[in-house]
């Protein structure tokens, strides 16, 4: 009987009603205004890479050592380096395919001296397939945080 | 001044009704049709039956027509002949018709038009009222009747249109 | 289809998908109906196939594990703790108690997350439209809170072979916490949007029977098994990690019909923060790397099978190794794959507008079920 | 991928070409623990498979004499060979109750060894509710060889099959449709063979079908 | 010559100009009311939905109609091949028609507030607005697609069966008003002192749920069921055509709503007119645009950005200058009617969103099942307990409003009484 | 004011052409509408004479021709569809059996 009143009055109904209504209340919103603000990412995200520079020196703190090439068999890295006079490994050059990186970080565990670090940046979108491909200057100097005005 | 231009609308749609290869388009003249005829309602001050005319079967027969339109497959009639063998035959019994008519006007319209009282206003009940006295105080038979027509008539298109089973 | 579709008593073929909004992804239903019945259905997959397996054969243990993040991609953590799971019975590895609270737990807000996701695009097909962005909101905090642990969100690539990659971070307990207190409320609430509305009951009662014995016949495993009445579950019958040591209850259904189906999950959501805050009690300090080597390289002709509960059933690796660092073969059992299976099996005989509720109640992720 | 962009020039290519580690043997697989894990390569004797001894290994042998071979167990999970002839008999004896009643097929698969005389290793992974117990059965066949579909037994096996024929081209006998599944069905091949190399996918049916040259 | 005598007769006739006038201005309010009705719905529905809605087009999105407008006017206008080009370009147009044309009869207040007062006004309002099928049947005939024929199919069907509903509840106002004329009907429950909500509250429900219905909106949205078919008739329309659909849609749930507050919520009435204490309500107006004001400027006050700001503050104080005006007696007066009858509709219109952001979708046999074995029978128990009521009692509140919902109450057992109870069902976990 | 024969004028026209469409149109769903232009042409005859005469009963008539129409298109259809399904057809001259 108690069922048969509650469909009677559709009590069903109207606590869901009741429900959507009090959603209504603006501290209830949890939109993010992304370009607006920008959403707050954890330390150990996963973003766009980057090359690490000595912060003191300046000097890059790769040894060209390749794991990181060899991590990850999508073929994303290439090291480039030649040998000093010392028999010492120099880095060169240093490319990062970002369109074949899926951001597993296996990469940057290979780093021995870290040097390689996905950073928390993840706005890597580009107008061109090209512009996914970074050399080492990009990967060094970071990418261009975007800035949105309204 | 309207009379004649919703008569005309009339004619020329009902006209248009009956030319039409594709018969939704037909369907949609015969709505056309429909709603100048209620205007004339109008203007002959028959509001009620304007509003009966424009709801029943405008918004409801017709619908139903276009929805059966709609069902049967109405592509291979669109290409094939819309007239039948013997439409001379109609036609001339259509004239024949007509001059029969025109007959009948010659000889009885004018004293048909004497006989008409001039048109004055409407009666102080509205027309619906008039129309509700008449049709449940003079006509309750009739009306009943006309309600088991109703019943009868939806009773067999159910079964008619209903998909046998098995 | 045909003009005449009401009034034929015809068959008509209609095709649903491969880009329909109600075919969650790429999937295709050729569908025979007689007029708005379904009398047969066939599914047409492989859209997003990407030959995992073939993958598998061409990386080392290691370097695989990504992958399995792709298939089921909105349960990465469980994908990758199968994978991490098979491998390790193959090595013989023994995980430390902290790596496997860690993993229960990941795992199990990974299950909700996904349960969340099916509850949101669920009712979304069923025309309720508000509770997809309700579950959003709460899969949203548990998508912050792999971020946080292991920084991706989505393929997390969360465990690697032996452990964890990652020691927790601090705040780890807290923001579990916090979500297992305010979660249950959340769950009552979609279930008043839901559970005893009229006609979530009508769209749902009696849609979708399947009995279960077709049920194991078909393969079918996970919930939609538990909703046809099976009390299965092998975090119960199989206890892997150290679901031994946690209570919980499995529950089922008793008619096998979407709805038993959607309740079922909305209890293994409430049964999940359950043994989360076992997991959270247990958790204490200590290593989180077993006995791994740095090169993974098995013996030569050994092979193991190793299956989870996974959200949306039984995930199974099967892994040879035939003693290289890449494993010779890994055939991965998507519980998607087979319970999609079942799909012909329970649309018979219903309209076309359940059929979208049916997708839906399977729970498929076409990532898991092309692979 | 097969001319990837080389480094430039200057770029020592000299001692170590950049290249796939896929099959390149004792590349490092860069595991870099967080917490301290011990480096030697093995981290204790792994087991080989051993003799399986069971009561329904007996029934089985028992009842189909000569039909099984092969039956071991490893990590707790047993798996013996079936002769290809008798395979659905034992299938319907192993879901009948007095088998066990392995009534849930969950999975069947294949692993080929191309070396072999019977490269096909068909693997069907089954499970009992009553028994609480999971059960290994194989079946061998060799490259042009058909093999009887269990799909009467267990109907899960249907999408299996079709994907096994599929992904390998092993054709079973008696199955309802057996058609490809994942793969569009004018593909030639069987990707999963041992032998089918992954970087010519056929590039014929690429250009046909989506027209675009293959990227591989 | 009669007819040229008759047009400059029809010219210079005062009351044709000042029709006119009215015309003009309720097309505009219309459909400018329309338009931001969209923006209405997109924002409530994003806060039910805790979200923000739309944001970005002007300050919090204000000006989000105005660039759908654009767009949508700016869009290619395509035909499909093979669609029946001319009822194809008509269509939309049959529908807007038919919305727009019923709003000629509404009495938005008393006196001088309505176009025109006809004496079959309701009859015409049920006429003129089950025209706007045909936009939607030949909109999806004439799209020469699949998805499009069924939407329309449905859509028609449910129209028909759910106007039959929605009569069946008019007629028992009808009974207690004695009258045809809306502004008859309003006048009745002046003099009753009750709405008709009040004397019939049953009817009032099924009018409700058949109007959701016949606007095809949620839970009753079958025809543009996208996870089932697409966008239903509309789906091959875009651009401009799209644009007029839309129109038709919004404008129709407009017209149940303000056909609602005619018939039920007493149309322009203020409430508890007759409660002497709570005439101060009479002020509500000024009220209304006072409270605005400090809304719009507690948004402004939020907004980081200087034009927004500026923005807010100068609507606020429009609002209250707006407001001084308002509080004048005699424009207090003019406006109390119409701005009475606005509230109500506004209330009805947020209902109906209201409904959209919780409630699941029927399937296409339940819908009729509820229709035709729901409403209908219930609509026809209480037109005959208000018959009978009317007969016996005559025309009083309190017996009225008892024997009807004891009726509605009793015939809602009746026809559930079939169904099986074992409808609630919960699972608990099981440890075996 | 309109003179009274102008409506029977109409009523005449609308008759004619609705009997022409019943005699010479294929499509029996346009025959039946022709039969619905020949009721309406009586309607508006019926009209006019309650309207110059003063007489309700007219419109009356009216209501029960309507009505009539009513019944008279849904049998009409609900034969057509049964007859369609069947025949595959809506030619009336196509339609010459005594059974199916």
């Amino acid at each position: 009987m108690r069922e048969r009143l509650r469909e009677l009055f559709l009590v069903d109904l109207l606590r869901g009603l009741r429900l959507t209504f009090s959603y209504q209340r603006p501290s209830a919103t949890y939109t993010e205004q992304y370009p607006l603000e920008r959403p707050p990412v954890a330390e150990r995200y996963r973003g766009a890479p980057r090359l690490n520079n000595h912060p003191s020196t300046g000097e890059t703190l790769c040894i060209a050592c390749n794991p990181c090439a060899l991590a990850y068999t999508e073929n994303l890295i290439v090291v480039g380096w030649e040998r000093t006079s010392d028999r010492k490994k120099m880095l060169t050059t240093f490319t990062y395919d970002l369109s074949r990186c899926m951001f597993c970080g296996l990469c940057e565990d290979a780093c021995p001296v870290d040097a390689l670090e996905l950073t928390q940046d993840f706005e890597v979108a580009r107008y061109s397939r090209e512009g996914l491909i970074w050399d080492r200057s990009m990967l060094e100097e970071g990418p261009e945080p975007t800035r949105y005005t309204r | 001044m309207a009379f004649l231009i919703l008569s005309m609308a009339a004619l020329v749609s009902s006209i248009l009704v009956i030319t039409r290869r594709n018969a939704v388009h037909a369907a949609i003249w015969l709505i056309v049709a429909l709603l100048s005829v209620g205007g004339i309602y109008l203007i002959l001050q028959a509001e009620f039956l304007f509003a009966v005319q424009i709801i029943l079967y405008v918004g409801g027969i017709m619908v139903l027509f276009l929805f059966v339109l709609m069902l049967v497959n109405v592509d291979a009639s669109v290409r094939q002949a819309p007239f039948n063998r013997q439409w001379p035959v109609g036609l001339g019994t259509a004239v024949l018709l007509l001059a029969e008519m025109a007959y009948g006007f010659w000889r009885g319209g004018a004293p048909l038009a004497a006989a008409a009282v001039s048109t004055v206003a409407p009666a102080a009940q509205g027309n619906t009222q008039a129309v509700g006295m008449a049709l449940y105080q003079n006509y309750m038979l009739p009306v009943e009747l006309a309600s088991l027509l109703l019943l009868v008539a939806m009773v067999g298109a159910v079964i008619m249109a209903k998909k046998r089973l098995g | 289809m045909a003009e005449a579709t009401f009034l034929d008593s015809n068959e008509l073929l209609v095709n649903m998908g491969p880009q329909h909004p109600a075919t969650h992804g790429v999937l295709r239903v050729k569908l025979r109906l007689d007029g708005e019945r379904v009398l047969g259905s066939e599914c047409v997959i492989g859209y997003l196939h990407r030959g995992v397996e073939k993958i598998a054969e061409n990386r080392t243990y290691a370097q695989f594990a990504p992958y399995t993040d792709r298939m089921d991609y909105v349960a990465a953590v469980t994908n990758g703790m199968g994978y991490c799971e098979a491998v390790e019975k193959l090595l013989g590895v023994e995980l430390p108690p902290r790596a496997q609270w860690t993993r229960m737990i990941l795992a199990e807000l990974q299950r909700i997350a996904s349960h969340l996701l099916w509850l949101g695009t669920h009712a979304l097909d069923l025309g309720a439209m508000t509770p997809v962005f309700y579950t959003f909101r709460e899969r949203e905090e548990i998508l912050n809170i792999f971020e946080s642990y292991c920084g991706a969100r989505l393929t997390t690539h969360a465990f690697r072979i032996g452990g964890l990659q990652y020691d927790l971070y601090d705040e780890f307990e807290t923001d579990v916490r916090k979500f297992c207190d305010y979660f249950p409320g959340k769950i009552d609430e979609y279930e008043q949007l839901l559970t005893t509305n009229r006609i979530w009951m009508e769209r749902t009662q009696g849609v979708g029977v399947l009995s279960a014995e077709d049920a194991i016949a078909l393969g079918v495993t996970g919930p939609v098994l538990r909703g046809s009445g099976m009390h299965w579950d092998i975090r119960k019958a199989q206890p892997y990690e150290a679901y031994d040591k946690v209570e919980f209850d499995v529950p089922t259904g008793e008619h096998g019909d979407t709805y038993d189906r959607y309740l079922v999950r909305i209890q293994e959501m409430r049964q999940s923060v359950r043994i989360i805050r076992q997991c959270l009690e247990r958790l204490e300090p200590g290593p989180i790397f077993g006995k791994v080597g740095k090169i993974i390289k098995p013996p030569a002709g050994i092979e193991v099978y190793h299956s989870i509960e996974g959200p949306k059933g039984e995930l199974g690796y099967f892994v040879v190794s035939d003693g290289t660092v890449n494993p010779y073969r890994v055939r991965i059992r998507p519980p998607s794959f087979l319970n999609l299976q079942a799909l012909d099996k329970m649309v018979r005989g219903h309209l076309v507008a359940d059929v979208v509720a049916i997708i839906g109640t399977i729970d498929i992720v076409l990532g898991e079920v092309d692979r | 991928m097969t001319d990837e962009p080389k480094s430039p020039p200057n770029g020592g290519t000299s001692d170590k070409p950049v290249q796939r580690a896929a099959p390149a043997g004792p590349v490092t697989s860069p595991q870099k623990p967080a917490a301290t894990s011990p480096p030697k390569p093995t981290p204790k004797p792994i087991v080989k498979p051993e003799p399986w001894a069971s009561p329904l290994l007996e029934a089985l042998q028992e009842r189909f004499p000569g039909a099984i071979s092969d039956a071991l167990i490893f990590r707790g999970q047993a798996f013996f060979t079936v002769q290809k002839e008798r395979l659905i008999q034992v299938a319907e004896f192993l879901k009948s109750e007095g088998g066990g009643s392995y009534c849930l097929l969950t999975d069947e698969t294949v692993v080929d060894y191309p070396k072999r005389e019977k490269r096909f290793e068909i693997i069907y992974q089954l499970y009992s509710f009553e028994r609480n117990d999971r059960l290994r059965m194989k079946v061998l066949a060799g490259e042009a060889e058909t093999v009887p579909s269990v799909t009467a037994v267990w109907p899960a096996a249907n999408w299996l099959e079709r994907e096994i024929y599929d992904m390998f081209g092993v054709v079973f006998e008696g199955h309802p449709e057996l058609k490809r599944i994942l793969l569009p069905e004018d593909w030639t091949g069987h990707p999963l063979r041992k032998d089918y190399d992954i970087l010519r996918q056929d590039p014929e049916w690429v250009r046909a079908n989506l027209k675009i040259e293959s990227g591989q | 010559m009669a007819a040229t005598q008759e047009v400059a007769r029809f010219l210079s006739d005062h009351s044709l100009v000042e029709a006119t006038l009215k015309i003009v201005v309720v097309f505009a309010v219309l459909s400018g009311l329309v338009a931001y009705l969209v923006y209405l719905e997109r924002k409530v529905l994003a806060f039910m939905q805790a979200r923000l809605g739309p944001m970005r087009v002007g300050p919090w999105g204000i000006l989000q109609p105005i660039a759908d407008g654009l767009k949508l006017l700016l869009k290619e206008d395509l035909v499909p091949a093979g669609a029946d080009r001319t009822v194809f370009l008509l269509a939309p147009v049959i529908s807007v028609v038919a919305a727009f044309s019923v709003f000629a009869a509404i009495p938005y207040g008393p006196g001088g507030w309505t176009i025109t007062n006809p004496n079959v006004g309701i009859l015409l309002i049920l006429g003129l607005s089950s025209l706007g099928i045909y936009g939607i049947i030949l909109g999806g005939w004439s799209s020469n697609s699949h998805y499009p024929l069924i939407g329309s199919f449905r859509s028609a069907a449910q129209l028909v069966s759910y106007e039959v509903a929605a009569g069946l509840a008019i007629v028992s106002v009808l009974l207690i008003a004695n009258s045809l004329s809306l502004v008859a009907i309003v006048q009745r429950q002046q003099q009753m002192g009750a709405w008709n909500v009040f004397l019939n509250p049953v009817a009032f429900v099924i009018y409700l749920i058949a109007g959701v219905a016949e606007t095809n909106r949620n839970p009753f949205d079958l025809p543009e069921a996208e996870s089932e078919l697409t966008g239903g008739f509309h789906t091959e329309y875009s651009g401009f055509r799209f644009a007029l659909y839309f129109m038709a849609e919004y404008t129709n749930m407009v017209l149940i709503a303000s056909l609602a507050v005619v018939l039920f919520l007493g149309g322009w009435l203020r409430p508890f007119e007759s409660v002497r204490w709570l005439s101060l309500l009479k002020y509500a107006p000024a009220a209304a645009l006072v409270g605005a004001a400090v809304f719009v400027l507690w948004l402004g006050l939020k907004s980081r950005v200087r034009a927004e700001r500026i923005f807010f503050a100068a609507l606020a104080m429009g609002c209250v200058l707006l407001a001084a005006v308002v509080a004048m007696p005699a424009v207090l007066e003019a406006i109390q009617g119409v701005f009475w009858f606005t509230v109500k509709v506004m209330a009805i219109l947020y209902a109906f969103i209201w409904y959209r952001a919780t409630f699941p979708r029927y399937r296409f046999d339940q819908l009729m099942t509820v229709g035709w074995q729901r409403l209908i029978p219930l609509a026809l128990s209480s037109l005959i307990v208000t018959a009978i009521m009317l007969v016996w009692t005559g025309q009083r509140l309190a017996p009225l409003l008892v024997a009807n919902v004891l009726g509605g109450a009793l015939t809602v057992l009746i026809l559930s009484a079939r169904q099986d109870s074992g409808r609630f069902r919960t699972i608990e976990g099981a440890t075996r | 004011m309109i003179p009274f024969q102008w409506c029977l004028f109409l009523s005449v026209g609308l008759l004619t052409v609705g009997v022409i469409g019943v005699l010479t149109r294929r499509n029996v769903l346009v025959i039946l509408m022709s039969i619905e232009l020949i009721l309406n042409a009586v309607n508006i005859n019926l009209v006019a004479f309650s309207h110059y005469f003063r007489a309700v009963t007219g419109q009356v008539f009216a209501i029960f021709v309507i009505t009539d129409a009513a019944a008279e298109a849904v049998v009409g259809l609900a034969l057509i569809v049964a007859l369609f399904r069947n025949k595959e057809t809506v030619n009336a001259d196509e339609m010459d059996l005594l059974k199916w």
